[in-house]
């Protein structure tokens, strides 16, 4: 049913006009609040410096083949409408061959070149990797509670709440675990984030390349009070770090076990709290409420 | 040899169910497999199998997989009286094979080793309580079967109906002999 | 008749000979289990073509595919969960990194 | 005693809040309106006799479409009230609820927006079309076909259930992660109804899947090989696999969660040897494979609406049939990348992450074979036009975002964030939402015989696109800002709360997208006489369903045709349509009520074990295997329709061009 020639009229495709609005007002909304408080884009840490720069890439790599695409959709659906009666109109066209390996052939390329980024990427950047610098790494003992995080420094004895201090530029090892369901310890602006577990220990690690204060949250739901469980991270100069140590064991409070079980029971929205010291091997103990009493398992 | 419903999609219908029951059990499998030495301080698989019992009951399973064969090439032959004997051998079979597989479990809980005490014996209760629960409804089904042989003979309706017992009755003896030798022999051998 | 008798008797023959493997400490250690491992499947074989016939099957062989379809599927999900539980169990349980990262071989 | 009878049912489980008054009244209301219309207009018989017990499953598609549509618009308020809520729960706003209702509200957001909405809008399509596609009159197991529609109804009931009695959903995220959904974490009967809503619905379509796999392989017209069928029939053969494939994973894993909280198992509980992580793996296993269930179908859809609107051949019939059947290989073998964050080794995540990329090829391909269709077509812009022209823009942006979470190192940041979140709507929303509405457009004239209104369907597809940039781009910013899923109260400091207000508005649209589509059908069926569909044929259509009267007759054909090429109805149509000489009889299943006594029995199975009312439950387990062992016992299942009958009903009908 041949139809009359109509002269394109940019208007009439629409949905090119839609996307290209959509695109303006998500750039827009990405100016307007400013690139400063996107965490993910401006990594403060060696670890999310890596893993933004592997985003940042790979959105690249695929843009070569998703814009073409936007822009076969838009010509075809212009040059082949159907008011175009002059445009070539094969229905009985058999696709030939070599069209459809070309067609195999151009996302197994670009998948081929993202699996070799990843490869890389995810050997390299394994959180249980320790990183090399200089520094001595030091060690963070972090324990997740019914909706507040426990930071233990074993080497220095003095434990945290819902604060961590630590040294800039130095290899952080944090060694997770939880007291509470499965939850995930995360820090965008220094690096990617690892799940805590009752029972068992994982690690996470990650170093701080300025100074400043950071952000860290739970990322995944462990009850009611899941989203108070917000914990700030202060990177500090080590002289800085050295007299925030010296100001916590000044203070007079001491964790003993059953000062963490009134801690460890529910509760929301923890102001940040330190311990000059801290009783015993307190990780351990905790990992083992879940081991059977005589371990020979 | 076969009614003509054999290869008709009654019988593609039943097999694909099957299929979906073994990959149930595999799913099983795998909790137990990850689960098998978790037994917190509790009992360990050598302590608790006693392989003698286990070994009559897959000799039992192994017989009335075959009386149910026998079964099956009576109805063939349209004979009722035949297939509703062995038929009635394969359900004694088969009932034994659950009381002591039963009387395993009672033994175990007497010996306050229940599904309660560790994750190991959770996913062995549940393993190998799934398999008696099929064992079960196989033995209603052959209830069944021979209530209908006895009232409306070997007509293909029924049969058909029998030729699908068959395959699940069988079916679960393939089930079982991973369950033997992968719960039993594996947790005795390693 | 005969080919239900056969079956029957080959399936004895393989459960006591895995039986007596393990009670009698035949072998020991990994080729025990593969040993066990491998009459079972044998067992297996000797069950699906003798008592469930999925030879004599006309057209397109629609039950042996299926079959086949949901062995890979077992082998995926059993082999992946317990190599992924056991992965996830060991780096979580081990003291410390530096005898997870040598036995993975990562150099620093 | 009491305990005895009623378990831990009390007269507290009856309403006392805000949202679950106000849902027990609007349900009620709306039960009570239904009842009084029927008895009002005697209908009661005639929807017990061509509508309730029917097997027909065109009537079984179309009170698919019924139900999942309602759970659309309870999914879609679920989505309104989690938007209000986090658009002004900031700072020292404590927003609309506290945290635990929102946790709930998301839960149930999610799990009806999966398992009711998306299942039911594609398990009714495939009812309608598939046997009409493949040139068959009915589905291979007619009694498991209702049976499996009642049983989704009757999941559906269980998860709707908590307003009337228990006041609490599960609060634990849609998949109920261990062991937060453990006994010791979530001690209501929340958890439990999660459970048992998908416990049974889950068997309802374990069953469709099994009876369309059978139907598909073993009941195809005479010469349609297996690669002569349409492209919707293959992607939903491929989702049929995946279907039986996965779901008995889930049911295995709801199995144990259900013996954890109900028996005092040990399968996922923190202590006593259980490993929470087992839960993840497993539910996993099941749950990236389920969403390449929902989207295959949403691909065979676009396959039939492009050929159509190009009026040109499928370009790469071979390719979009190698791409489905790679997909469906590889759905299986990529679910670590859910968990990259719980610490196995690089090269664990590394493989899973490989696979996930891999998945991206065959999906590729089949999108720039479908632009390959357009290249040198006639392409109309009807509406199903414009849905694929929606999906291309959405899911390829997604698909994007996919790739990006399929990188370990890349998914440490992005994972449980809000750019998961964007991610996942725009693969749902995009690829299968906009693929079921593209559908109902393309095949509401085929089932009810009345076109629908084009100008209302650009309007609604408008509002959609617009709406769905507008709600979910600032998700991905957001994400982008490291704020996580599920919160349900933030900072201001944190300048989110601009974004969220965004994204609110966006929803607006798309609220305002869904009221014009209500309008469009309700339009579209006042002014039927305009645009009835005679012909049976509206859209020069290319495959079988086309080539009946619309709606197709109660047999669907009246001569099973022969099939020689592709795209079977266009062959015929060139070769000149002939009138069948010689009619036979048809022999069609019976009505049957027992679908519908196996799902009440598996609602009191499920409700009783909520509840712990044990003597219910044996009772229901009893009733349901006696209704299968009568079913066993009834011989005479179908009836025959005499030649003559059809000669008579075929001569009715106008006849065609």
């Amino acid at each position: 049913m041949p139809g009359r020639y109509k002269k394109y009229k940019l208007s009439e495709h629409k949905l090119t006009c839609v996307s290209l609005i959509t695109a303006t007002v998500a750039l827009a909304l990405v100016l307007l609040i400013g690139k400063s408080n996107v965490a993910l884009l401006n990594p403060k840490g060696w670890v999310a410096w890596q893993e933004s720069k592997l985003i940042v890439q790979s959105v690249l790599i695929m843009l070569i083949v998703v814009i073409p695409t936007f822009a076969a959709a838009f010509f075809i659906s212009r040059k082949y409408r159907q008011s175009n009666v002059k445009a070539a109109y094969t229905p009985e066209a058999v696709n030939s061959r070599t069209t459809q390996i070309v067609l195999w052939a151009i996302p197994s390329v670009i998948v081929a070149v993202l699996i070799f980024k990843m490869w890389n990427g995810a050997h390299e950047l394994d959180p249980f990797r320790p990183l090399h610098a200089q520094e001595q790494p030091m060690t963070i003992q972090v324990v997740a509670l019914q909706w507040k995080w426990l930071f233990i420094y074993p080497d220095l004895n003095i434990a945290t709440v819902n604060f961590v201090q630590i040294p800039e530029s130095t290899p952080i090892n944090f060694e997770l675990t939880s007291d509470a369901p499965m939850n995930s310890f995360w820090i965008p602006s220094l690096g990617g984030q690892m799940y805590a577990m009752p029972g068992m220990a994982t690690k996470l690690q990650l170093i701080a390349d300025t100074t400043g204060d950071f952000a860290g949250s739970a990322a995944e739901i462990n009850g009611k009070g899941f989203a108070g469980m917000k914990f700030m991270a202060r990177s500090s100069s080590r002289g800085d770090f050295n007299t925030w140590v010296q100001s916590v064991q000044n203070s007079s409070s001491t964790l003993t076990w059953p000062d963490y079980e009134n801690l460890a029971k529910p509760s929301e929205n923890i102001q940040p709290a330190a311990y000059a010291s801290v009783q015993g091997d307190l990780f351990a103990q905790v990992m083992t409420k879940y081991m059977p009493e005589h371990t020979h398992q | 040899m076969h009614p003509e419903h054999n290869s008709g999609k009654y019988i593609f219908g039943f097999w694909v169910y099957l299929m979906t029951d073994l990959i149930m059990f595999a799913a099983l499998f795998a909790a137990f497999a990850a689960l098998r030495i978790s037994t917190f301080g509790g009992p360990t698989m050598k302590e608790i199998f006693d392989l003698p019992q286990i070994m009559i009951e897959t000799l039992i399973l192994l017989m009335s997989s075959f009386t149910c064969g026998l079964a099956m090439l009576a109805v063939f032959r349209g004979k009722k009286k035949l297939s509703f004997l062995w038929f009635g051998v394969t359900f004694i079979l088969g009932l034994a094979f659950l009381i002591l597989e039963l009387s395993e479990f009672r033994h175990l809980i007497n010996d306050g080793q229940s599904w309660t005490r560790s994750a190991f014996l959770s996913s062995y209760f549940a393993l190998v309580g799934t398999h008696g629960l099929h064992i079960a409804v196989g033995l209603l089904w052959i209830l069944v079967g021979l209530y209908q042989i006895k009232t409306r003979g070997l007509t293909p309706f029924i049969s058909s109906k029998l030729v699908r017992f068959s395959l699940f009755w069988h079916f679960l003896d393939i089930v079982w002999i991973f369950i033997f030798t992968f719960v039993y022999l594996m947790g005795v051998a390693t | 008749m005969k080919k239900y008798t056969l079956g029957f008797v080959l399936s004895i023959i393989l459960t006591l000979a895995a039986y007596f493997a393990v009670v009698d400490k035949f072998l020991s250690g990994f080729n025990l289990t593969l040993l066990i491992v491998a009459l079972a499947l044998v067992q297996l074989c000797v069950q699906l073509y003798f008592f469930l016939h999925l030879d004599a099957e006309e057209g397109p062989r629609w039950n042996l595919s299926a079959l086949l379809a949901t062995a890979g599927m077992i082998l995926i999900l059993v082999a992946g969960s317990i190599i992924i539980m056991n992965n996830l169990k060991y780096r979580h349980n081990v003291p410390d990194t530096k005898t997870i990262l040598e036995n993975e071989a990562i150099t620093k | 005693m009491r305990e005895l009878i009623f378990g831990k049912l009390t007269f507290d489980a009856l309403p006392h809040e805000w949202f679950t008054e106000g849902g027990t009244f609007f349900m009620t209301l709306t039960g009570l309106a239904l009842v009084i219309y029927l008895t009002y207009t005697k209908r009661w018989k005639w929807l017990w006799q061509t509508w309730m017990t029917s097997t027909d499953p065109k009537r079984v598609g179309i009170m698919y479409m019924v139900v999942a549509s309602a759970m659309f618009f309870r999914g879609a308020l679920d989505a309104a009230i989690i938007w209000l809520h986090q658009s002004l729960s900031s700072g020292s706003n404590p927003g609309i609820m506290n945290a635990d209702h929102f946790q709930q509200i998301f839960t149930a957001h999610g799990d009806i927006m999966v398992f009711f909405v998306t299942m039911g809008f594609l398990f009714g399509l495939l009812n309608y079309i598939v046997p009409l596609q493949i040139g068959a009159r009915d589905l291979a197991f007619p009694f498991l076909n209702t049976a499996g529609f009642w049983l989704y109804a009757a999941g559906a009931m269980l998860i709707n259930l908590f307003f009337v009695l228990g006041g609490d959903f599960a609060a634990t995220g849609w998949l109920a992660q261990a062991p937060l959904s453990e006994l010791q974490y979530s001690p209501g009967v929340g958890v439990d109804y999660w459970i048992w809503s998908l416990q049974v619905s889950g068997l309802g379509t374990l069953l469709g899947g099994i009876n369309f796999l059978v139907t598909i392989l073993k009941m195809r017209a005479p010469g349609m090989t297996l690669m002569r069928m349409p492209m919707f029939v293959w992607t939903s053969l491929c989702s049929m696999v995946l279907v039986i494939s996965i779901f008995p994973i889930l049911t295995i894993t709801i199995t144990l969660l259900w013996l954890d909280r109900y028996f005092g198992m040990h399968f996922f509980t923190t202590g006593f040897g259980g490993n929470p992580m087992l839960y993840t793996n497993l539910i996993w296993s099941w749950g990236h494979p389920e969403v390449y269930v929902l989207v295959l179908p949403a691909f065979g859809i676009y396959s039939e609406v492009v050929a159509t609107f190009s009026q040109k051949r499928l370009a790469g019939y071979g390719s979009l049939v190698g791409g489905a059947i790679g997909v469906t290989a590889f759905s299986v073998l990529v679910w670590l990348h859910h968990f990259f964050t719980m610490g196995a080794n690089a090269d664990v995540n590394a493989f899973f992450g490989m696979m996930t990329m891999i998945i991206a090829i065959p999906t590729g391909v089949q999108v720039f074979n479908w632009l390959a269709t357009m290249y040198r077509g006639r392409i109309r812009f009807t509406t199903p036009m414009k849905w694929f022209l929606g999906f291309v823009s959405t899911f390829t942006f997604g698909g994007m975002a996919g790739l990006l979470l399929a990188s370990p190192a890349a998914d440490f940041q992005l994972h449980n964030s809000l750019f998961l979140v964007a991610h996942f709507h725009t693969m749902i929303i995009g690829g299968a939402l906009f693929g079921i509405f593209a559908g109902i457009t393309y095949w509401f004239p085929k089932v009810t015989g009345i076109k629908l209104n084009e100008r209302l369907g650009t309007y609604a597809f408008w509002c959609w696109i617009v709406g769905f940039f507008t709600a979910f781009v600032p998700l991905y910013i957001l994400g982008l800002m490291g704020a996580t899923r599920r919160l349900d109260h933030y900072d201001t400091a944190t300048g989110w709360q601009k974004l969220f207000i965004t994204s609110g508005v966006g929803l607006l649209i798309i609220a305002l997208g869904t009221a014009i589509q209500v309008i469009q059908i309700v339009v579209s069926i006042r002014a039927r006489n305009k645009n009835r569909d005679e012909t049976g044929d509206p859209w020069n259509g290319r495959t079988l369903e086309w080539a009946t009267s619309s709606p197709p007759p109660h047999y669907n054909f009246a001569v099973i045709p022969k099939v020689e090429d592709r795209d079977a109805f266009w062959v015929m149509k060139q070769k000149g349509l002939t009138k069948p000489k010689r009619y036979e009889d048809i022999t069609l299943p019976k009505n049957t009520a027992s679908g519908i006594y196996l799902s009440i029995c598996a609602f009191l199975v499920g409700f009783a074990f909520v509840w712990h009312i044990n003597w219910l439950a044996i009772a229901g387990i009893i009733g349901g295997i006696a209704v299968v062992i009568i079913r066993s016992f009834d011989e005479e299942t179908e009836y025959v329709i005499p030649a003559a009958e059809i000669k008579r009903q075929e001569e009715r009908h106008a006849p065609r061009t």
